[in-house]
């Protein structure tokens, strides 16, 4: 915003003050509404393609050469459906749910940098802003599940509350171990930080120990709040039909899966600023292009992410409801706290190589442990024995 | 009216319990079968399976009509295993009309009939996996190979799932070479797709830690339960009825029975497992020894066919489990005057609530998935 | 700013009396959030960007859900709250202790010393890094004296559900 | 077992494998198995079957098919309806006037081909049925089912050419038994136009003799019965229940109760036309045995509806190996009144 501001104010000197403010405003609000949905469509028609193929199936190609206006045919039909709303329902809860849903995934959008400078709002609380707003979508689901008057919109919705809360934790813990190593709360700070000696890929904190660990986590907290296979018990349409939105149809329906992308992107999107250098890669620093080269590796890198959420969704069974919970408290918590920890013997070690093999270790270790502790009383190995 | 384990503990956090019916509408109750379920918090304390919304009157049908006409009947039942239908009525009828079936047939009969055991294993595998939630990728990699046995089937009966295959005292068209080798590169393919198949499953944590120490049948429960098939198996009870009736030409084969040690979810995924293995070492001697011959009784009319009275009861291990009719024929002959089936679905489904008690709502949908039912054998 | 400022307060005090007066639970909570909400954006209004957003993402994130939580383990949440008493002597403590308390906000708002530090412009802008410095420096020994008690009541409230548990095994 | 997640990560490895294989799979069909139906179609496996149609020879007209209602019977779940054809003064014709199918509930067994004696009725290949009514569009009536034996010779090569084989076959053995016989009997033949081109398939009904051709009534009765015995075809040995036996190059298995066809009688069978109604044939074998008596009674199309050919059946009812005298279907009710009439009078029953 403020750079929009910067770069128009010069044309608008004769004019009234708030124009160009209100132009600076309006671009990105444009940007984000016009843009993410967008994406969130295509998104769609990605993921539906892509699982077709991880199934040996073609996907959607009947609307359109690839299937490629398949996002508008199901936009139509969504809105002609007609809209269904249960006689004992709540109805103006269940109205609201929907919007609701909506709202905090546009919101978060709005601290993701796309390019040098280029970001809707600089916060300096950036970070914390995007969780206080994620927060605020498990209302959607709550209010959704339970204005439907439906017992498994009920059930979706305790799940949804429930796990929600409970990966809200570790994932901000993941968070504060990149803030503390960038030292700031904004995400146009944190991309920065990811520089080191002019390179524009080493200083990513993927690279490093605890931000591989960092990223894992919060990857993992990102899908499970929202609610992305494996963690999708939410909506777990083999066990409570679809959950929250069981009793939604029609436009409502498509909003709810509208807030439920723009969410998952929006939380690949900040997955790649704080762990993946955010618009970071070569070529960002030439003049006039610079800015656009940018953006492209923004947007291929929150591709990739995506492609990531797919590829897992395409794979993977759906986790059961207390092995949610058991893996985000005693194993999610106990890393992310470690990991913080960590982080702060990275930033006190001198040595970076020393560091990196210490922390790596220790990480390692930690997992191992974790890993025994967790899994040594549900996984066994078995071998069977044939009758004579 | 359901009984309840666990009673909420007094001077405790006051919960209620919530009675929710699962199904008939429901994604994974494997059509209409609704299971009344009490639930603490997530915690299913009571569960009462509630059957009959597909009942189809199948045995006072096949007591209205020639015993003939019951066979594409059969392969309602069980629409996935309609060879191994066919064949339970038939070795029924065999067994009541005393018809010498050639060579031959018998040998083709075992062919089919293993081809249709691994085409339901691995397609029990897919469900079961589309109940825990991985999105239909292993049922669709299990239909990717289903469909090339169901072209043989195709071309060999006509149809792919209904194939209303076998007659008394044989099967109706004879197997050509050119389905033969077909059947052959079936089956020296299909190893490759089970590799592939564990590799995406029998490792991922996610399903062992889903799947273990799930929904565990006991072995008393399981012979006491007379539950049959993979899943008595899988509860360690020796008994396949391959191996106790030697019908057919079975006693030839050389082949094991897998058996579980716990009893539960993920025991019954990998028997089945195990059972495809075997399956096909049958299928390579079936079609490495092949004899050539009649492909049905000569003596056997298909119109006017009466058996004189007398009654008899004719069982196979379908895929599922303990397949069986029992025939009574009176006076005329023309039809039987009683007709009863014994699905293996309905009476393996009879455990449903001992398995389920004190799991998850996510658990009852993978025992349901590992019970393997179909609901036109159930409901019948 | 004051349209900004009336709007957004109009909408806080009206949630505030809808989470009050309605008879159903579940849509009490929902008014109690649109205050908390009504809350923030009044610390936003006031450039407290950090208070802000952790209002948002404890009293939304954490409190209003936990209450929601609360009311769907011990109510039948899919039936109406049934009867209440509305005006009772509950109501009238209740009314007492709120005009206490608007009595004691207005009278400390009238004291100079807060007045000046709420007056709006860039001087009151509260930079998070002071935030974390005073917490760390002036104010180490009253934060940490809440931290133990809160990992006290932490750990209290995880033995308490273990012996819930085992009663219940 | 490794460290935990690994199996995770194969199964990653698993489907990406799969990803990437579809955009290798250039028509094997080994990892991209879909056929995009409309524009492409499975091939159809020669044996594969949907719906029944019945086989007409040349014309419309020349349909196999003698209404003996073998198929009605044996249908399991009875999806097929047929009346058959009289003439205006009320005289069974050996055709169908009403043949039915009602698709939504044919179960696409193939039975009625299987027990079909004629091989009339055959499994068609046509999947594409849908209709937008739910009720009578779904029923299909005698026009929609008729179809060509070029059709089916097309449809299913190596099963029409058996059939086409076969009844050529006893065509050629009925022609010749017919012609030596009534050569010696009856000289006088000008106009035995009956088994011309197509021997094998000209249906008895249609060939009818002029009416101004010289004959008296009883030599005009002979004709048109001998016309029918060769036209239908179907005598004796040779039939095979399994029809499709012939397809995979199997050796037909004949029916065991099937007798040989009885030598005719010196005086021919004059009664042996069902174009005649009841009265009339039972006027004619007034002297004959019972077993004629009774064949007279019955429908004489061979249907083998009985389990026996009509001799056969008559034979067996009166030596009292058979006791059902309902068996004979194309005579419906008619038939089984007068049979067990027959009986009474001689006695036996």
């Amino acid at each position: 915003m403020e750079t929009i501001y910067q770069l128009i104010a010069g044309w608008f000197a004769g004019k009234p003050e708030w124009l160009p403010l209100a132009i600076a405003i309006a671009v990105p609000i444009l940007f984000i509404v016009g843009v993410y949905p967008a994406i969130f469509a295509y998104t769609t028609l990605v993921e539906r393609k892509a699982l077709g193929r991880v199934q040996n199936r073609y996907g959607p190609n009947r609307v359109g050469r690839w299937g490629i206006l398949q996002p508008l045919a199901d936009g139509l039909k969504l809105l002609t459906k007609e809209d269904i709303v249960p006689r004992d329902a709540d109805k103006f809860t269940h109205f609201l749910a929907p919007v609701i849903a909506v709202i905090p995934s546009v919101l978060l959008f709005a601290i993701v940098p796309i390019a040098p400078g280029l970001v809707p709002v600089n916060l300096n609380i950036g970070i914390l802003f995007a969780f206080a707003i994620s927060t605020a979508s498990v209302l959607a689901l709550f209010m959704g599940g339970w204005a439907s008057r439906n017992k498994f919109s009920l059930l979706g919705a305790m799940r949804a509350v429930a796990q929600v809360v409970s990966y809200e934790v570790p994932m901000v813990l993941a968070a504060v171990a990149v803030v503390m190593a960038a030292g700031s709360l904004s995400t146009l700070d944190i991309v920065k930080a990811q520089t080191r000696g002019g390179l524009e890929i080493a200083g990513w904190f993927v690279f490093q120990p605890w931000g591989f660990v960092g990223f894992v986590l919060f990857a993992i907290g990102a899908m499970a709040e929202s609610a992305r296979t494996p963690f999708d018990i939410p909506e777990a349409e083999s066990e409570i039909i679809a959950g929250y939105h069981t009793e939604y149809s029609g436009f409502k329906f498509a909003l709810f899966q509208l807030g439920e992308y723009l969410a998952a992107i929006a939380m690949a999107g900040i997955t790649v600023t704080m762990f993946l250098g955010g618009y970071l890669g070569p070529g960002i620093h030439i003049p006039y292009i610079g800015g656009f080269i940018a953006a492209f590796w923004f947007f291929l890198k929150l591709g990739c992410m995506i492609l990531l959420n797919i590829w897992i969704r395409g794979t993977w069974p759906r986790v059961r409801v207390d092995q949610l919970m058991g893996f985000a408290w005693k194993v999610l918590l106990p890393m992310s706290i470690l990991n913080i920890a960590v982080v702060g013997l990275w930033h006190f070690m001198g040595n970076k190589v020393l560091a990196w093999g210490v922390t790596a270790a220790i990480l390692g270790l930690a997992f191992v442990i974790l890993a025994k502790i967790s899994a040594a009383g549900n996984i066994e190995k078995r071998t069977y024995r044939y009758a004579n | 009216m359901i009984q309840q384990i666990s009673p909420i503990p007094t001077g405790m956090i006051e919960t209620q319990t919530i009675e929710v019916s699962i199904g008939p509408q429901h994604p994974s109750t494997h059509g209409v079968f609704r299971m009344d379920a009490v639930l603490d918090g997530e915690t299913v304390v009571g569960l009462k399976p509630v059957m009959g919304y597909l009942h189809r009157n199948h045995e006072q049908l096949a007591e209205r009509m020639t015993w003939l006409a019951s066979i594409p009947y059969t392969d309602r039942l069980d629409y996935f295993n309609s060879m191994t239908n066919n064949w339970a009525l038939c070795l029924s009828v065999e067994k009541l009309a005393g018809i010498k079936v050639p060579e031959r047939a018998e040998y083709i009969r075992v062919i089919v009939s293993e081809l249709t055991r691994i085409l339901n294993h691995s397609c029990v595998i897919g469900f079961m996996l589309q109940d825990l939630g991985a999105w239909g990728t292993p049922l669709l990699y299990a239909f990717r190979e289903r469909e090339k046995i169901l072209d043989l089937f195709e071309s060999l009966s006509g149809a792919r799932m209904m194939c209303n295959y076998m007659r008394f005292g044989g099967v109706r068209v004879d197997m050509t070479d050119a389905m033969v080798a077909q059947a052959k590169d079936i089956v020296a393919k299909f190893p490759r797709f089970l590799d592939e198949f564990e590799q995406l499953l029998s490792n991922n944590e996610v399903l062992l830690a889903r799947c273990q120490k799930v929904g565990i049948l006991p072995k008393e429960l399981a012979i006491n339960a007379s539950i049959s098939g993979p899943m008595a198996r899988a509860s360690g009870v020796d008994y396949d009825i391959r191996k106790v009736d030697k019908y057919g030409v079975y006693g030839r084969f050389d082949f094991r029975v897998p058996l579980g040690e716990v009893g539960d979810v993920y025991d019954r995924y990998y028997i089945r497992v195990l059972e495809m293995r075997e399956s096909i070492k049958i299928l390579n001697q079936a079609l490495r020894d092949l004899p050539a011959g009649a492909f049905v009784a000569p003596e056997v009319k298909l119109r006017n066919f009466k058996i004189p009275p007398g009654d008899g009861y004719g069982r196979v291990e379908a895929p599922k489990g303990e397949l069986g009719f029992y025939l009574v024929s009176d006076e005329g002959g023309k039809m039987p005057y009683r007709y009863h089936c014994r699905p293996p679905s309905f009476i393996n489904l009879t455990t449903l609530e001992d398995m389920c008690l004190g799991h998850k709502v996510a658990d009852v949908v993978i025992i349901l998935g590992s019970v393997d039912i179909v609901l036109g054998e159930v409901d019948r | 700013m004051d349209y900004a400022f009336w709007t957004i307060s109009g909408i806080t005090v009206l949630g505030a009396l809808l989470a009050v007066t309605l008879r159903n639970l579940v849509h009490c909570v929902l008014s109690l959030i649109l205050f908390f909400l009504g809350i923030a954006a009044h610390y936003f209004l006031l450039r407290a960007d950090f208070i802000g957003a952790v209002q948002i993402l404890i009293y939304i994130g954490a409190v209003a859900v936990l209450i929601l939580f609360a009311i769907m383990l011990t109510r039948n949440v899919t039936g109406e709250a049934g009867p209440q008493e509305v005006v009772g002597v509950k109501w009238w403590i209740g009314s007492l202790c709120a005009a206490l308390t608007a009595g004691l906000i207005s009278f400390a708002v009238r004291a100079d010393s807060v007045a000046e530090t709420l007056s709006p412009g860039p001087k009151a802008t509260v930079a998070v890094a002071d935030i974390g410095k005073g917490f760390v420096g002036n104010w180490i020994v009253p934060f940490e004296a809440m931290a133990v008690l809160l990992t006290a009541a932490l750990i209290g409230a995880v033995v308490i559900a273990l012996e819930e548990v085992r009663n219940r095994r | 077992m490794g460290f935990l997640g690994k199996g995770l990560f194969q199964g990653m490895a698993v489907t990406a494998r799969n990803f990437v294989g579809t955009y290798f799979d250039r028509g094997t069909r080994e990892k991209l198995v879909t056929y995009q139906y409309p524009e492409e179609k499975p091939p159809l496996p020669e044996n594969s079957r949907s719906f029944p149609f019945l086989v007409y020879d040349g014309t419309p007209d020349a349909m196999r098919c003698v209404a003996c209602k073998i198929c009605e019977t044996e249908c399991p779940p009875q999806c097929i309806y047929i009346v058959m054809d009289r003439d205006e003064k009320g005289k069974p014709q050996q055709r169908p006037k009403v043949f039915d199918i009602d698709i939504s509930v044919c179960m696409q067994c193939q039975i009625c081909v299987e027990v079909c004696p004629f091989e009339a009725i055959k499994m068609d290949n046509d999947y594409e049925k849908s209709q937008y009514g739910r009720f009578d569009d779904l029923i299909e009536h005698l026009p929609d089912l008729l179809k060509s034996n070029e059709y089916y010779n097309e449809i299913k090569p190596t099963e029409a050419k058996a059939v086409d084989a076969k009844l050529k076959a006893e065509a050629e053995k009925k022609a010749k038994k017919g012609t030596s016989k009534p050569a010696a009997a009856a000289p006088a033949k000008p106009a035995a136009p009956a088994p011309a081109p197509k021997p094998a398939t000209a249906p008895a009904g249609k060939i009818t003799i002029p009416e101004d051709a010289p004959f008296t009534a009883e030599q005009r009765a002979w004709l048109a019965g001998f016309l029918s015995a060769g036209g239908v075809a179907t005598s004796g040995t040779g039939v095979s229940p399994v029809a499709v036996a012939e397809t995979t190059g199997e050796t037909p298995v004949p029916l065991p109760e099937a007798t040989p066809a009885a030598e005719a009688p010196a005086g021919g069978w004059p009664w042996h036309d069902p174009g005649l109604g009841m009265s009339q044939r039972m006027d004619l074998v007034k002297a004959a045995p019972l077993a004629d008596k009774l064949m007279a009674a019955m429908a004489q199309t061979d249907c083998h509806a009985c389990g026996y050919d009509c001799r056969g059946y008559a034979d067996a009812i009166a030596a009292g190996s058979e006791t059902d005298l309902s068996l004979c279907l194309p005579g419906e009710a008619e038939t089984a009144k007068k049979l067990e009439e027959l009986m009474k009078e001689a006695g036996k029953l």
